[in-house]
Parts: structure tokens; C-alpha cells; sequence
């Protein structure tokens, strides 16, 4: 399976995603930079971490019009996975991906730290290789992780099971501690924790493994029918 | 508008405005000396800067002199941006620490934050990628208002730029006294690593080579010319212009990226970021290094201001910019290379034969001067030097006899103290995990990382005490470089270097040149003796308010190897049943104790007695027994003593430890005092042989306990201290937000 | 034609404004407890070349594209032509 | 008496604006080239109650300790009587 690794003007979580991907998956991936057009020739999208352009007006605004992301719109129509992780939730925000908007967390601080993240949903390509209500351990790290959607939004997030990840206490003031959620069609998620960052115990947790092999898992399955 | 010519080389020797810029009357009649006729007004301010104490170390060189600064492993040594130490494997680790204290002081978010981006420019420049970023912080006492404004302000500028970058800030070090109040200490460490062939020096050769200036344009800010001359230059009054910067975290990940793949172009000829004294600095030390001469075009400098003056683009320090020595021809590779980064690079200059750097403007040459009078002739001082009173005071007083009466009582306050307390307030705003290196995050007594593709780690740590340097800046100098490399070896690794910065008062009083000779005498010596050579640093002088200097402040970075993942050692409990060790006996050293600070309200004493031999050799000892496996956790004893320290070991480890004091001849010492080169140890019961013949000192004191408890007895085995950890812990995590939040 | 534009984005009413009640407390701390609330917006200054006729449908368009986002911000704007250029 | 108090804040001439460099490179990639230059900075609506001969020294207080800070930044304000309350 091939993965792109969108890079935009100060990504800086591209690399980690990238050998996430491919030392701990095993699986293919490249990186993608902001100008490119087209990402045809691969089976799923990854928007990494970072500050895109400085994550100057508001986190994510400005990547929102880089080229590549009329592609990462076409690859998300036509049912590929795609996963934005931290400042690539928040492009996927801003691009009208996924509804809602973030706001600067509560407390008006940076927060980097692992936390419990509580699996909502294991039914979607993301994260069927977690139990239901399985308990995981990610790390955060952001400024700017607070979820904001309007009561209806919200509702019809619930009713579907697109919230996927919720914080097990209210850590940035997130909204019904959402922690991530899913597109209409389940094929786009957005998340503030890093799975990418948790996919070695050396480094204190490979809970985030799972996120990736669901996506790989799904994948297969639905390849190998079609083939 | 009036040009600078108006001040005619004539006014500024009549009127003597040469003052205004910090030249003294002797230093000028040594440049009429050089250039042979006065100085205009714009070469008068590229000797004001470059002879500034900033740039040119004209008091302290000296001092310097006297580190040890070679070793087997030094690859670059003081004089490039950053120290080069060889990790082996074709590799090579980068780093280098630097103060932004007077920035900071007026501006603590942009002050820090510049601070951040000044020092990874230094890295990046050297041809390595950054990897980690430290911070060392002194402030006054978090009770004061303004205090808490700094403290919060420098915090969140750190991470603002660092966690932007996308470099991890790893660890650092926080402490507060009174003397910081006005003048708080903001020390930035960048440690990278590079591959032996990348490396790049600074240096401008190769006559007719291009000059390319890189990155942000140029603007009015950080020329220091509250001084007379602004306010001759233009008709805006002087509170429209900004004396401190504003960081581009955005601009310089930009920079970071672009020119770490310029730096593999093989018609690369030089490279040097633009720090303090900005142009004038990059330019003249590249031709300096490489014996030639330097020419710019100042009407081809990238400009984010208007109608800037010759005088004015020289001694900007606006940030995110670099300078770069192309070979001829490659200008079109190297300008299209930093386009598809989104950056403006701009040839303004080229390199000459003559030795002297030309500056024209609008058609005119408005500075000719020798190159190296700049770059190498600044004036060297040495200045008086006098003990004072109050440290012969100290040495007469003898050492404090403190009792503390409620052990528990005494150790839930010192977990409170700020300097003690946790800093996760602090870390938790910084992301130390981006990179995804970090193996032992902040917390414990170094920060830890991997390299990637290897077995081998990383270990990085600051450290100074300045109470014990206020004290006896000689064995307070010793003792900094030695928590250091003690805080590396609790983690597994072998100290390998150090960058230092030197944070002092004003060299130009007597009593605190002597703290500097005697605390770099102190620092020099245990560097020999550790085998820690100094590849860089930096000097801040002038830290003193109206109240008085700061303690004198060098702060040690130290960078060490960890052979193997497996030898990754961290201060936490691992398993209950281990046996704990106490290494190194428990005297009555109190003064300068973190005890002492809270139950007297100030310190006084001699420091310590400080043993440099016993020091290295229970180094060794531990290390070896570390590779060797035979240990679980390893702590060093630092502020607080042995009760803090032990606490410490329990925090988030879900185990507790009961713990037998065998000393009898003062409890207080045993429980409290700061007695230097000790350490606490946990073992695995199979493995209590192997250990105990490796460090034959360690003494047993107690287990580590499945029930989370901290109870440590008297040696008749009446508990002293016996508290649930979790209350321990609570008030030790709640300190800090606890000071922050409270209204006075 | 340059136009002096200055654009108010502003959080919608009944979205919650974090650093508003930061200020809000610190002014409350430092003794000004009149301080009943306060709302955190941008204001930006941009000076822009533009056709009399378009400069208006201009800024609203960049507005609703870039400066806000309206699923939590309002905005307002004002247009007067640059006095000195 | 309650008071409606707009505080701007925006960065002296000569320092350097990140933000609104960034937004005006933004607006111009999004064909807007008719933007010259962009300035950010921040509007700050705060309710008030106060005394008439208070009010006004209050909140030129609150802007030099905590609103804005001077090294970097200038401010203005306008003061109004609450319509509604
Ligand atoms: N300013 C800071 N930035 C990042 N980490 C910090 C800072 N201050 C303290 N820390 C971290 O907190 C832990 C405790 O620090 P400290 O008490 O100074 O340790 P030690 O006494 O062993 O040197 C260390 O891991 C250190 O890196
Ligand atoms: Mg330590």
C-alpha cells in the first residue's frame, strides 16, 4: 500500500509520519510537497503535524490553498483514506473536509504530553483494529486543539458514530472532549493526538500502531475483492 | 532627510560622540591609529559593534583562554558557530549555548524566542540538523508580579519558536533567587548532529567569489542606538523604533530546510548566520578566517524598511537571515535553490584580495577598513581583579549548624520551592517529542536521544548552582561542570563536552572579575578532569540592576554517548523488591543549601568540600556499573539532599521504598544536606553482587516497595519521614501553578 | 486606485473566547473589577491597489475565503481611499 | 455608569509583522494582487462599569500594564456609554 506524506511549508512532523509508515508499517511512502497536483498514484493521504505557513491568522488557513490540496479533495471524493494528524486536522478544518473549527485550548497554553485517549468507534477503517472503548495512549502536542462545532454539527457527529477518539477528561476544551472525528463517508479522519508518535514502546507507547495497520487492514480487503 | 555624512568624521572627534557608542577614548585613537584619519560615522559604528564586549570578549577573553578545549573527539573547537565532537560512525554531535538575557528582560515572549532561533542558527549554519533545543532560566522569586510576567512570557516564547521549528526542546533547567529579579537569565543550548563530511566553517575565500545574503530582509530593529545617533538620523522620535526583534519561526524552519540542502552543494564556499552585530559580524569574520577581503553593495541588501542608511543596514540584528560564499557561477543554482524554499537570496557583495571590507552606497564607498582590525584587533583587557569581603566572610563562618526539627514538614516544603518543585508547568508547553527521538523525556536527570538507524543515544543536560558559585566561585565553578556530567552518567552515557555560558555582573568591578577568574579557574579544572574539553560558549557580562549583580552564573551544557539503547537509564523505581543504594556520604555541608535558603531566608558559608578525584573516580564507577546492566534507576543528590532526591525517584513509578539511615551523626545532614558527588542507585536482587563489587562504596539503605509510601527511618528504625507518595508528589507538581495562580 | 482597508474579524456570539477571559481575569486581578467581559478579535490594516467597483466585492470575497472563518467568526470592514501613497 | 471600550493594539512601524507578511503573500497567491501591504493586530471589545472621570485614565492603565506592551506595540482606544445593558 502507498501512502503520501503531504508536505507543507512548515510541516514539521512529515519525517515522523513518513518513518512511521514505513519502518514501523513496513508499508510504502513518499513525500508529497505542497505544489504537487496530483496524488493518483497513491492509496492513501497523510497530513502531518507541523506549522503550516507559520500557522499564521489561524492554524491551517493559509495551507487550505496550497495546490495539493484540490488533490487531497479529489483523493478524499473518491473514498481513499485520508488521515490529518494535529495541524493536518486543522487544514482539513479549514478546507471544509471535516465541520467544526479550532480555537486556542482553554488554558492558552501548548500542551505536549501523552494522554488517554478513549476509542469511540472501532467500526471505521481507521481504527478497526482497536477494541470498542479501548483505552490508548498517544501523545498531544498543540495550541491550538480546541474542537468547536455548532449543537447540530455535534448531533449529527454523535448520531453517525463519526466521533472517533474523545480525551478522557477535559484537556483542551474540546468540545464533548472530541479528540477526533470522521467525514460523512468515513474515509476522512481528523485527529489532534499523534498516533505517528506512538508507534515504538521505546519511546514510551505504540498504541498509535493500530491506527495505521486498521488503514492497511482495510485496504487489503477491499482490494483484494475487487481484484 | 539628514544622511549620516552630515556627521562629519570632524564632529565625531570634537564632540566625542564616539562615547555614545560605547568606544572609549582610548579604543578610538586606536582606530585613527589603524585607518590612519578618523573614522566616519558609518566605520566608527562597525568598530563599535565589533569591538563591542558582545562580540569581540575584550574582557573576558583572558579567561577563556584557560578552558581546555582539545581531545580526542573535538573535530571544531571555540571560534566556529558551534563546538564539533566526534560520536563516532562518521558522525558527529553539534552544539553550542548562548544568552538572550537583556532581550528577554524587556520583551520576554520575542526575547526568548529570538534567543531560540539565534542558537539554531549557529547549528544549521555549521552544516548539521538541529535535534534538540535546552533552556536554562534563572528569575527572581516567583512571588513577585513582575517575575511571574517573565517567567511566563520566556516560557511561551520558547516553545512559541521551538515548537514551530519543529526542533524539540528536550530539558533545561529553572532556578529562582533574589538576584535575578531585574535581570532574569535566559540561556538557550542547540545540540545537532551532522556526518563528518557536511561539515562547514564560516569563511569567505576565493577572490571575485559572490556573496549571497539569504533569507529575511533587513529592518531597523536591534540597532542599539538609543544613543545620540538615531535620533540625528531621522525625524522619528525614538519610541517609534524597536530595540528589541521579532522572531519568524515560520521563516526560519524555512531557512533550516534550504540551507541544510545547500550546505551538500559542492560549489558551497562559506556559510555563517547573521547574529549580534548582524552584517558587519558575518562579513568581516568570514574574510577574516579566510585572510581576504570582503566588498558589499548596500543598495542590493534586501530592505523590509525604507530609506535605511549604510550605518543602520550594518548593525541591524533583524533575525532569520544568513550570509553565504558562493563559488562564481553557481549564483543561479544557489538563488533558485532558496526560491523553492520560498526564500529571497540576493548576491550583495563580493569576495577580494585586499583584506579590508569596502561598503558602497548610492555610488559612494562609505567604509574601507583593514578587515582583521575589525574581526581580530579588539582590544584585549584585563581588569582588576579583587576578593571580596564578603567571600573571606563566608570561609570564616564555617558551616551552619541547621536542625531540622519536623523532617516530614521540612520535606513537604522543599518539594514546594520552586527551584525543586516540578517544572512540568514548564515542559509541558514545549514539544519535546517532535522528531520522535525523545527516548527519556524531560524529568529525569538528563534528556535522552536516540539516533536513528543506530544503537546509540544522545544524552544532553544544563547545570549550574550559582548559590554555591556566589559562595566560592572556585569550587561552585567545579561543582557545575560536575552535576553535569553526573546528571549524563545517571543516564548512561559518557560526558563527552561542553558548551558554556558565562553570566556575570560588570567585569569592570574588581569583585566581580574575581568571580569570573575564579570561577572559570574552578570550571577549567574539572573539564581536565572529566575530560570534557569546552568547543564553545558565550559570554554575557553587564547582568546587574540598580539592586546589584547576579550570582555569577556560568552554566554548563554537556552533551555525552550512550554505546547502547540498552544502557538508557532514567531516576524513576522500576520494580518493587529492588535494593536501594546510597553512594557517597551525607556531611554537614549546608551553606548554600536549598535548607538553608528556607529556613534562614538567605545563604552564607563556605560551599561545600569538593573532592574532584572522588568526583571522577565514583563517575567511573557508576557508569561502568550502568553499562555493565547491573542497574535500574539511577538519581543524582542535587538541591534539597537525599530526601527531595528520593522522593523525586518515586513520582509516577506507582511504588514506594522503605529506607534505613545508617548515618549517625546528624540526621539532618543525612536527610537534607547538599554534600556533593552522591547518588541514588536501585538494584535487582540478582544482580546486588555484580553491583556491589563494581562500586564496592554503595551501601544498601533499604528496598523499593510495592505499597507507595516514602518512609525513610532513623538507624534505630523510628520512621522520620512517612508519607504516601501521592501527597508528595501533589504538592511537589502543584507548586509551581500554585505560585502562578495566586494573586500576590 | 490604493484603498486603506481595515478588516474586524471577531468571534460569533456564543462561541467561547479563551484568551477574552484570560484578559478579563488578569484585568479583574490587577484591580479593575468594573471589567464585566471581554471579547478578543484581530483588526488588520491592508493597503490594497483595486477598481472602485471591485475593491468592495474584493475584500468581502477575501474575507470570507481567508481572514475569517465563518464557522466561529464574523467579521466587518471599512474602505477609504489611501490618503498618502 | 457600563462603558463599551474598543482597545487596538498593533505592532510599532519598523517591527516585524510574521503574521501579516504571511497573509499578505497568502491573498496575493489567492490573485489579489492588488495587496500591498498587511498589518495584523488585535481588537479588543471589553465591558466596563466605571466612574466618567475614572473611565478614561482606567483604560489608558490597562493598555500600558497588560493590553499592550510598549517595547513593541502601540495602542488606541475608544470609549462609549453602553447602549443596552
Ligand atoms: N527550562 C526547562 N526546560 C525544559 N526542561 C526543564 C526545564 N527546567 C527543568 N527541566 C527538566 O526538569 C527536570 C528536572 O530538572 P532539575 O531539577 O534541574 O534536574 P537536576 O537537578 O537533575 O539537574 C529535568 O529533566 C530537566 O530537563
Ligand atoms: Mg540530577
Amino acid at each position: 500500500m502507498k501512502f503520501a506524506v503531504i508536505v507543507f511549508p512548515g510541516s514539521n512532523c512529515d519525517k515522523d509520519m513518513y518513518y512511521a509508515v514505513k519502518n514501523e508499517l513496513g508499508e510504502e511512502a513518499e513525500y508529497v510537497f505542497h505544489d504537487e497536483t496530483s496524488l493518483d498514484r497513491f492509496d492513501a493521504v497523510l497530513l502531518p503535524g507541523g506549522f503550516s505557513y507559520g500557522d499564521y491568522l489561524r492554524s491551517g488557513a493559509i495551507a487550505q490553498f496550497s495546490p495539493v490540496m484540490e488533490a487531497v479533495k479529489k483523493a478524499a471524493a473518491a473514498g481513499k483514506p485520508v488521515l490529518g494528524v494535529c495541524n493536518g486536522f486543522q487544514v482539513l478544518l479549514e478546507a471544509g473536509l471535516l465541520p467544526g473549527a479550532m480555537r486556542r485550548n482553554k488554558g492558552l497554553k501548548f500542551i505536549c504530553k501523552p494522554v488517554t485517549l478513549r476509542t469511540e468507534e472501532n467500526a471505521t477503517m481507521f481504527t478497526s483494529e482497536y477494541k470498542q472503548g479501548e483505552m490508548i495512549t498517544v501523545p498531544v502536542a498543540h495550541g491550538d486543539g480546541n474542537y468547536y462545532c455548532s449543537d447540530e454539527d455535534y448531533r449529527i457527529l454523535k448520531e453517525n458514530g463519526r466521533i472517533v477518539f474523545t480525551y478522557t477528561d477535559d484537556l483542551n476544551g474540546s468540545k464533548a472532549n472530541i479528540a477526533g472525528i470522521l467525514n460523512e463517508s468515513g474515509n476522512v479522519l481528523g485527529m489532534m493526538p499523534h498516533p505517528e508518535r506512538a508507534v515504538d514502546t521505546l519511546l514510551g507507547s505504540a498504541d498509535g500502531l493500530p491506527l495505521f495497520r486498521s488503514i492497511v487492514a482495510n485496504w487489503r480487503e477491499t482490494h483484494a475483492v475487487h481484484r | 532627510m539628514p544622511y549620516i555624512d552630515e556627521i562629519t568624521p570632524k564632529t565625531i572627534e570634537t564632540d566625542k560622540l564616539y562615547l555614545d557608542m560605547g568606544v572609549t577614548e582610548d579604543e578610538f585613537s586606536r582606530i585613527q591609529t589603524i585607518l590612519n584619519r578618523l573614522p566616519n560615522y558609518t566605520e566608527l559604528g562597525l568598530f563599535s559593534v565589533m569591538w563591542s564586549e558582545h562580540c569581540s570578549y575584550k574582557h573576558s577573553k583572558a579567561v577563556l583562554k584557560k578552558f581546555p578545549v582539545e581531545g580526542d573527539r573535538v573535530l571544531q573547537g571555540p571560534g566556529e558557530g558551534a563546538g564539533v565532537i566526534d560520536i563516532g560512525d562518521n558522525q558527529a554531535a553539534v552544539f553550542k549555548m548562548e544568552s538572550h538575557n537583556h532581550p528577554s528582560a524587556i520583551e520576554p515572549y520575542e526575547g526568548a524566542a529570538t534567543g531560540v532561533g539565534g542558537i539554531l542558527r549557529d547549528i544549521f549554519s555549521m552544516g548539521a540538523r538541529p535535534v534538540a533545543l535546552l533552556n536554562s532560566l534563572r528569575f527572581g522569586e516567583l512571588t513577585n508580579p513582575r517575575v511571574k510576567y517573565l517567567f511566563e512570557g520566556v516560557v511561551s516564547g520558547i516553545a512559541g519558536y521551538g515548537n514551530c521549528v519543529g526542533v524539540p526542546t528536550v530539558g533545561g533547567e529553572v532556578q529562582f533567587d533574589d538576584c535575578y529579579e531585574g535581570n532574569p537569565l535566559v540561556n538557550a543550548m542547540c545540540v545537532g548532529l551532522i556526518d563528518h563530511s557536511d561539515l562547514q566553517q564560516g569563511i569567505a575565500k576565493g577572490t571575485g567569489n559572490p556573496v549571497l545574503y539569504v533569507g529575511a530582509g533587513t529592518g531597523r530593529d536591534g540597532i542599539h542606538g538609543a544613543t545620540f545617533a538615531s535620533e540625528e538620523l531621522s525625524e522619528q522620535s525614538e519610541s517609534k523604533r524597536p530595540s528589541v526583534q521579532v522572531g519568524d519561526p515560520f521563516t526560519e524552519k524555512l531557512l533550516i530546510e534550504a540551507c541544510l540542502e545547500a550546505v551538500r552543494h559542492p560549489q558551497l564556499v562559506g556559510i555563517q548566520d547573521m547574529g549580534a552585530a548582524g552584517l558587519t559580524s558575518s562579513s568581516a569574520e568570514m574574510a577574516s578566517k579566510a585572510g581576504s577581503g570582503i566588498h558589499l553593495n548596500l543598495d542590493d541588501v534586501p530592505q523590509r524598511e525604507e530609506k535605511m542608511t549604510p550605518y543602520e543596514m550594518m548593525l541591524s540584528e533583524s533575525q532569520e537571515r544568513m550570509l553565504l560564499v558562493i563559488e562564481q557561477g553557481s549564483e543561479k543554482e544557489f538563488t533558485d535553490l532558496f526560491e523553492r524554499w520560498g526564500l529571497q537570496a540576493k548576491v550583495i557583495g563580493e569576495v577580494t584580495d585586499n583584506q579590508r571590507m569596502t561598503l558602497s552606497f548610492q555610488g559612494d564607498t562609505v567604509a574601507d577598513v583593514p578587515v582583521d582590525s575589525l574581526a581580530e584587533d579588539a582590544p584585549v583587557y584585563h581588569p582588576d581583579s579583587v576578593e571580596p569581603e564578603r567571600f573571606r566572610a563566608f570561609q570564616a563562618a564555617g558551616q551552619p549548624n541547621l536542625t531540622a526539627e519536623d523532617p516530614e514538614e521540612i520535606l513537604l516544603t522543599l518539594l514546594q520551592q520552586p527551584t525543586i518543585a516540578s517544572k512540568e508547568w514548564v515542559y509541558e508547553q514545549y514539544d519535546y517529542m517532535v522528531q520522535t527521538n525523545t527516548v527519556v523525556q524531560p524529568g529525569s536527570d538528563a534528556a535522552v536521544l536516540r539516533m536513528r538507524g543506530t544503537d546509540k543515544a544522545l544524552a544532553m543536560t544544563t547545570d549550574a548552582n550559582s548559590r554555591f558559585l556566589y559562595l566560592d566561585p572556585y569550587t561552585g565553578g567545579q561543582m557545575a561542570v560536575a552535576e553535569a556530567a553526573r546528571n549524563l552518567v545517571c543516564s548512561g552515557a559518557e560526558p563527552l563536552g561542553v558548551t558554556d555560558c558565562l553570566n556575570y555582573g560588570s567585569p569592570e568591578n574588581p569583585e566581580i572579575y574575581w568571580e569570573l577568574e575564579r570561577s572559570t579557574d574552578g570550571l577549567s579544572e574539572a573539564c581536565r578532569a572529566l575530560n570534557t574539553p569546552v568547543v564553545g560558549g558565550n559570554v554575557s557580562l553587564y547582568n546587574e540592576t540598580a539592586k546589584g549583580a547576579v550570582y555569577p552564573t556560568p552554566v554548563v551544557g554537556m552533551v555525552g554517548l550512550i554505546d547502547k539503547l540498552d544502557h538508557i537509564t532514567t531516576q524513576t523505581v522500576k520494580n518493587a523488591g529492588d535494593a536501594v543504594y546510597s553512594l557517597g556520604k551525607a556531611g554537614n555541608d549546608f551553606a548554600g543549601s536549598e535548607l538553608q535558603k528556607v529556613t534562614e531566608g538567605r545563604i552564607y558559608g563556605p560551599a561545600p568540600t569538593f573532592d574532584l578525584a572522588a568526583e571522577t573516580e565514583r563517575q567511573t564507577k557508576v557508569l561502568t556499573a550502568i553499562r555493565k546492566q547491573t542497574v535500574q534507576s539511577a538519581h543524582d543528590i542535587s538541591e534539597g539532599g537525599f530526601a527531595p532526591a528520593l522522593a523525586e525517584k518515586l513520582f509516577s513509578s506507582g511504588l514506594g521504598v522503605d529506607v534505613t539511615l545508617t548515618q549517625s551523626e546528624s540526621l539532618t545532614a543525612s536527610l537534607f544536606s547538599e554534600t556533593p558527588s552522591r547518588y541514588i542507585i536501585t538494584v535487582r536482587e540478582e544482580d546486588r553482587e555484580r553491583f556491589e563489587k563494581l562500586v564496592p562504596e554503595a551501601e544498601m539503605i533499604g528496598r523499593v516497595t510495592e505499597t507507595p509510601q516514602c518512609m525513610i527511618r532513623g538507624n534505630d528504625g523510628t520512621p522520620l519521614i512517612n508519607r504516601s507518595v501521592q501527597e508528595l508528589e501533589n504538592v511537589w507538581r502543584g507548586a509551581i501553578p500554585c505560585y502562578l495562580k495566586s494573586e500576590d | 486606485m490604493t484603498y486603506d482597508i481595515q478588516v474586524f474579524v471577531t468571534l460569533k456570539e456564543g462561541v467561547l473566547d479563551p484568551q477574552g477571559n484570560a484578559v478579563q481575569t488578569s484585568l479583574t486581578r490587577l484591580g479593575y473589577d468594573g471589567v464585566q467581559n471581554v471579547r478578543i478579535g484581530k483588526k488588520m490594516d491592508i493597503r490594497m491597489e483595486s477598481e472602485p467597483e471591485k475593491v468592495e466585492s474584493d475584500v468581502r470575497e477575501m474575507c470570507e475565503k481567508l481572514l475569517a472563518n465563518p464557522v466561529i467568526e464574523d467579521y466587518e470592514y471599512t474602505i477609504e481611499e489611501a490618503l498618502s501613497v
